[in-house]
């Protein structure tokens, strides 16, 4: 490191602190090695390692080596800056220092977690570091930027999530638009019959937050409506709807349903009807439904089929028909974004073993939610498929398409509950009927779920412990004739066991939604290999992203129940209260700045600014920065031909300078051949 | 590669691994969900049903794997290996299961048990000829094992497949059987059964 | 086109029916089977269950020879046992190198040498429907199955285990179910048409062996099949072969005629009878063969199960399912 | 030190998509090569030729620049940017003797811890039998050169 030696800031005195981690970094790094390694870094005038930086304690350490050791320059060896930055920006602040004159070594995230290698994970942790030290004698003290925050908040997706956060929002006084992709909010919980272990009316409860939300002045409501495109930043979001033509005239529209009564057209509805009852051409999801007009669905209207019916227009009383009907584009302003999109449920017709699609019998479990609803198409009566026979037996197959490396790895957290309340709801609907509940492990962690159990325990239904093989209507013995047969080992006896039943039920499994990764790029955040959002952290931020001013609440987030979701909804909402009352949050300072005096003038950083943050100043010649523009992405520092732009915290001198030290073990050789030569 | 962080001296279930080609380490994973032995077509006729063998071999208990009955009961079906959660190669280990339990010489204890001579059987004459047939191999195990079946065999289902022409009681050989025999000599050198 | 051709031991003899009726559907499908030289046994479901490394160098012979003669980068094996073994061994040397090395020095021994990935092997039922697919069947149907009701049985080895990839569905196969719809038959939705037919059980446990091949009669007499359309001679010899002596032990009456899918090509091809093995079969395939008419039944689902959907409305299924 | 010989590849990660996306491989404890030294860019848009040049004079062996996928882009079309340069950039390289292999582009999201982990497993194994690349010995002659490169 001779020619470290001759670096020109020798003079500052810098703080490095190795962080353990427990032994998420100390396991597999040798920290201290990597401390004493530091040491010799001429800057280096302290070097610990110590078990939790993060702890009060760690961070008391670099706060007092600040006031006792005269330190400038703080280097923290830990996790990703994505995690603790901002802690150690606060530490370094506290001890007196300006907190930009701190960098951040990723030896966790980026090095102990992704190598088994303990000899590879300490020279590239020693080279992090080392990076991060000479980097950090460059740093320039920062003042970070004030962004003020628009009041309005934009909430993607009408289920109970996404309700709960727009009340909470509301109430508040604050403005929120919601969005919602289908005609009406209320999402899967308003299809659902009733809510585990508590068995009160989903819908009774349901509704009445509903009607809250249409009748809230502080709710912009745009239902059968899709964000388009998400501009901006933290505060400062610009938002275009697409509000999909219903082709009824809202302010026309009084609701009555006639349209509906009469349209001649019955589709099965595979939404909101889960594929087992119809709903006509014209028409709304439920009669709660909120808003009250109905959607006209283009694909099997007859008029826009064949040219011929109109019979809605003509039936209207107030002629809110209107077949020319347009989409429109919205676009507004919000400070902040709750995304509730929810989840899909998995598709049992992946699973051919059990039959589903092929063997009439076999239902899935939210075409069993709409059936055993009183205001489904039995109008609550347990029914086989006919329409008609109750069943005698009942089979209940928990994780379907969970637990399960061919489907979803995952467990989905609520199919062991909602199939108990299955099992409870047959017993009362058809007293005489067997119930089978065919599970794994019965996953009952929840206030009042592992009661819920026993009181199924006893009222009667047969648990099997013992994941279904097959389900067929071929029958081999006598008595299996004409059923369906659930074929599977009760592992308690160690015995295959084949169970002729009337009817099957597939608790299928919570799925993150087909368009997820669409809608998470369009937002610009991540998503898991699940396709769940991903959120800041997953104990002490879940319903933060890593994107400033971006939330997620529900099941968009990982299977939930109810109570779960709501209290995410209310959490999204309250941080997103938190950053209004706010009113303006501290931005990174990393904006591009322009040395006139150097500056061309070849205007060649105005055309690529992406946000045309750079104007040009005709009488002197010269560019200059719009720093409320900026965004600090430094395309113009890389682009600039006499390299005048500086692009603070990232400055070429910086960049170089890490550069060099993280190549310190490669730059000994050269080094030593060059002096050689 | 397995993801176990144990370091252990290797149990029973780790030498079984390691005689399993493919994805064997995800025996490991084992959830005991039963799909296995609930798939299985001769699963009721098995001393254990699959899942339990996964247990008995977490548990290390070796002699009453090797003595068991349920590999030699595998019909090679496979609707275990593509149903299993864990996608655990459970027909391959049931091979292997196989293999090792002729090592340790354990299958003789099983007597009801047939499968083992019924292979080498059907080893000999490959090993012999280069080619097999069904009714041969048949024939050959009963007359060795069981000669009142045999001549059962013999005048029955036999019988028939005689004047349907479609039983030989030689096989053709193959030409080049030297070549052969040289090959499964070397292969039986490098490492024979299991 | 040319292909290599495995055909493997029962085809000598036992499934000679079988054999003869690929040849004879191959010439109008206009395929041409190249014979492995001096192929050997594949060792069937027996080898590997005693021996490990010679189980995969027996194999690895036929590999080393088919990729020495090349005809053909594709070799078909009719029998699915066959079609596994040289499947899964080209799979598992690809895969596991320490393998690879033994099975090297296995074959040197031989004067033979084979490099893991240059054989692709199929299925007959591959090749057919795949391959040449289904049009350039219908082409060559001159006389329709009209009427004979026919259940499909694929048996364990082709469709399963997928995880070396597969043409059709482990679980619920079609590619056969077209095959023969194209033929004109009535093509049963046969539940059991993936499930195993005993294997070599006959042989170690009759008495489990009896009782699967009852359930797949059973299940075909009650979805009133007149035949079962097989894809494996060890399918074939257990099913058929055996008849009696489930009917004996069970005190059953079955008289299911258990046919190569190939034989039907033959006949709806309108191919001279002789070539395509009928009567070799225990259980007469002729009365049922009678029940062929000349104009085809009124247009109806096959899938009976389908009519009892009253009601309420069924799941709508995605076709390729 | 195993016998083989380890390059180093220096990586440019955006703040944005790559970078995080090595952050979700590390916390899913995704194994890949340690031999990526990642230094964090806003943009890759920021990732000026010079800083890949300085990185082989200071004896990388490899580099790796990583964006948000085309579309993605946090800042709108930096990664259009940077993949323009780096086609020009490549071209440049090569005249000089320096192979394809040793710098490379990437486009991984947040989301894609799995892909990045691969991507730099591949091209540690590509640079590793490409060998050292020893470009700051070849450049000495270009002291000056680089003399004046890190003035900037």
């Amino acid at each position: 490191m001779t020619d470290m030696k001759k670096s020109p800031t020798e003079q500052e005195r810098v703080g490095v602190y190795v962080c353990h981690c427990g032994s998420n970094i100390a396991g597999t790094i040798d920290v201290d090695e990597v401390a004493k390694f530091a040491e010799k870094n001429p800057n280096v005038v302290v070097s610990r390692n110590y078990e939790f930086m993060c702890s009060s304690t760690g961070q008391e350490l670099i706060e007092n080596d600040i006031k006792e050791q005269g330190l400038s320059r703080i280097v923290v060896a830990s996790c990703s800056p994505h995690m603790h930055e901002k802690t150690f920006r606060e530490a370094t602040e506290r001890g007196g220092l300006n907190p930009f004159l701190y960098e951040m070594a990723n030896i966790r995230e980026h090095g102990s977690w992704a190598t088994n290698d303990k000899e590879a994970a300490t020279i590239k942790a020693k080279a992090l570091v080392n990076g991060a030290i000479e980097r950090v004698v460059h740093h320039a003290p920062l003042e970070k930027i004030p962004v003020s925050i628009n009041p309005n908040t934009l909430i993607v997706g009408g289920g109970i999530a996404g309700i709960t956060a727009a009340l909470e929002l509301a109430e508040a006084g604050h403005h929120v638009y919601l969005v919602e992709r289908d005609g009406t909010i209320g999402g899967h919980m308003a299809q659902i019959d009733k809510t585990f272990p508590t068995l009160d009316c989903s819908a009774c409860i349901l509704t009445p937050k509903m009607v809250d939300v249409g009748q809230n002045d502080n709710i912009t409501l745009l239902t059968y409506s899709e964000v388009e495109s998400v501009e901006g930043y933290i505060g400062n979001f610009n938002i275009t709807v697409r509000k999909k033509a219903r082709c009824v005239i809202e302010d026309l529209c009084t609701s009555c349903g006639d349209c509906e009564e009469k349209c001649p057209q019955k589709v099965v509805d595979n939404d909101y009807g889960a594929g087992i009852s119809t709903r006509k051409a014209i028409y709304r999801s439920f009669p709660q439904a909120v808003p009250g007009y109905p959607v006209l669905d283009k694909e099997n209207c007859t008029y826009f089929q064949t040219g011929k019916c109109k019979i809605c227009e003509q039936v209207c009383p107030t002629h809110a028909i209107d077949y020319e009907q347009k989409d429109e584009m919205l676009n507004f302003d919000v400070g902040n974004i709750i995304l509730a999109t929810g989840y899909d449920l998995f598709d049992a017709r992946k699973i051919p073993q059990y039959g589903y699609g092929r063997l009439p019998n076999v239902f899935s479990s939210m075409e069993f939610e709409r059936m055993v609803n009183a205001s489904g198409p039995t109008s609550g009566h347990i029914v086989l498929r006919d329409g008609v026979t109750h069943p005698k037996s009942v089979a209940i197959v928990h994780c379907v398409g969970s637990r399960d490396q061919n489907y979803n790895e995952y467990c989905s957290k609520v199919c062991c509950m909602y199939s108990l309340k299955f099992a409870h709801l047959v017993h009362e609907h058809l007293p005489g009927a067997e119930v089978y509940n065919f599970y794994i492990d019965m996953r009952t962690p929840g206030k009042g779920y592992e009661e819920f159990y026993h009181r199924l325990l006893k009222e009667g239904t047969h648990f099997v412990r013992g994941r279904v093989a097959e389900i067929t209507d071929a029958d081999r013995n006598p008595g299996e004739e004409n059923k369906l047969i659930v074929q599977a080992e009760n592992t308690l006896l160690g015995q295959q066991q084949r169970t002729p039943v009337d009817m099957v039920i597939l608790s299928a499994g919570i799925q993150a939604r087909h368009d997820a990764e669409e809608v998470s790029k369009l937002f610009k955040m991540g998503c898991d290999y699940d396709g769940f959002f991903n959120e800041r952290h997953p104990k002490l931020a879940p319903v933060a992203t890593m994107t400033d001013g971006i939330f997620i609440a529900g099941a968009c987030q990982g299977p939930k129940d109810i109570p779960d979701t709501v209290a995410q909804g209310g959490a999204a909402a309250s941080q997103v209260a938190k950053l209004i009352s706010q009113g303006t949050v501290m931005m990174e300072p990393v904006r591009a700045s322009i040395r006139e005096d150097e500056c061309s003038g070849c205007r060649i950083c105005n055309t690529l600014c992406p946000y045309n943050a750079i104007e040009y100043d005709e009488e002197k010649d010269v560019s200059r920065v719009i720093t409320a523009l900026c965004q600090g992405c430094g395309t113009c520092v890389a682009a600039c031909p006499s390299s005048v732009i500086d692009g603070a915290h990232f400055t070429n001198t910086q960049v170089f300078a890490e550069l060099k030290g993280i190549l310190w073990d490669v730059q000994e050789e050269i080094t030593a051949k060059q002096e050689a030569i | 590669m397995t993801d176990t962080l144990t370091s252990r001296p290797p149990t029973l279930i780790d030498k079984i691994i390691a005689e399993t080609p493919g994805k064997a380490s995800n025996l490991y994973a084992c959830l005991q969900c039963g799909t296995c032995s609930g798939s299985c077509p001769s699963g009721p006729d098995m001393d254990h049903s699959p899942r339990t063998i996964f247990a008995m071999i977490d548990s290390g208990l070796e002699d009453q794997v090797l003595m068991s009955n349920t590999p030699w009961y595998c019909v090679s079906c496979y609707y275990c290996m593509v149903r299993c959660p864990q996608e655990i190669p459970i027909t391959d280990i049931m091979y292997t299961l196989k293999r090792m339990a002729i090592e340790a010489g354990y299958f003789r204890e099983v007597d009801q048990d047939k499968a083992p001579e019924f292979s080498e059987t059907f080893m000999d004459l490959v090993e012999n000829n280069g080619r097999s047939f069904e009714l041969g191999v048949v024939m050959r195990h009963h007359l060795r094992y069981h000669p009142l079946s045999a001549v059962k065999l013999a005048t029955g289902m036999g019988l028939k497949m005689i004047t349907k022409g479609r039983m030989d009681f030689t096989p053709t050989k193959i030409k080049n059987l030297p070549q052969l025999k040289a090959i499964l000599k070397k292969a039986k050198e490098l490492g024979g059964a299991a | 086109m040319k292909y290599g051709y495995y055909p493997g031991c029962s085809m000598e003899k036992n499934a000679r029916s079988y054999h003869t009726s690929t040849m004879a559907v191959a010439k109008p499908l206009g395929i041409e089977f190249i014979e492995v030289d001096d192929w050997n046994c594949c060792g069937a479901t027996e080898y590997i269950a005693i021996n490990k490394i010679p189980a995969y160098a027996l194999v690895s012979r036929n590999l080393a020879l088919a990729a020495d003669q090349n005809d053909s980068e594709n070799l078909v094996a009719p029998c699915s046992a066959c079609f596994l073994n040289l499947k899964k061994v080209d799979h598992y040397l690809q895969e596991n190198t320490e393998l690879k090395e033994k099975v090297d020095i296995a074959l040197d021994a031989g004067g033979l040498s084979y490099e893991p990935g240059t054989i692709n092997v199929q299925h007959l039922l591959e090749t057919l429907s795949v391959d040449i697919g289904l049009d350039a069947i219908k082409a060559q149907v001159k006389k329709p199955l009209y009427n004979l009701r026919v259940a499909p049985y694929y048996g364990c080895l082709v469709p399963r285990p997928a995880t070396m990839g597969s043409f059709d569905d482990p679980e619920h196969p079609t590619s056969m179910d077209k095959i023969l719809e194209v033929l004109g038959a009535t093509v049963i939705d046969y539940p059991l048409k993936a499930q195993c037919c005993g294997g070599h059980m006959t042989q170690i446990s009759e008495n489990t062996a009896l009782e699967l091949i009852r359930r797949l009669l059973k299940n075909a007499q009650d979805s009133e099949a007149d035949m079962i359309a097989t894809l494996c001679p060890m399918c074939q010899l257990n099913l058929d072969a055996y008849q009696d002596a489930v009917n004996a032990h069970f005190g059953t009456k079955f008289k299911i005629p258990i046919v190569y899918f190939t034989q039907l090509m033959g006949l709806a091809f309108d191919l001279p009878e002789n070539e395509l093995g009928f009567g070799k079969e225990i259980v007469s395939a002729k009365p049922a063969l009678a029940k062929i008419t000349e104009q085809a039944p009124k247009p109806k689902r096959t899938r009976e199960r389908g009519k009892k959907n009253v009601g309420l409305p069924m799941p709508i299924m995605a076709e390729e399912g | 030190m195993s016998e083989q010989f380890e390059p180093v590849i220096v990586g440019f990660l955006c703040n944005w998509c790559s970078y995080r996306a090595a952050d979700l491989a590390g916390t899913a404890r995704i194994k890949y090569a340690p031999n990526l030294r990642p230094i964090r860019v806003m943009c890759s848009g920021r990732v000026d030729p010079q800083f890949v040049l300085q990185a082989f004079r200071s004896g990388a062996d490899g580099v790796l620049i990583a964006g948000c996928h085309p579309g993605e882009c946090h800042y709108v079309n930096g990664n259009i940017k940077a993949l323009r340069r780096f086609a020009l950039l490549r071209k440049t390289l090569e005249q000089w003797g320096i192979e394809q292999e040793r710098v490379q582009l990437l486009w991984a999201s947040a989301s894609e811890g799995t892909i990045l982990a691969a991507a730099v497993d591949r091209m540690t194994e590509e640079v590793r039998t490409l060998g050292p690349l020893r470009w700051g010995e070849k450049v000495l002659i270009d002291e000056a050169v680089l003399a004046v490169g890190e003035e900037v």
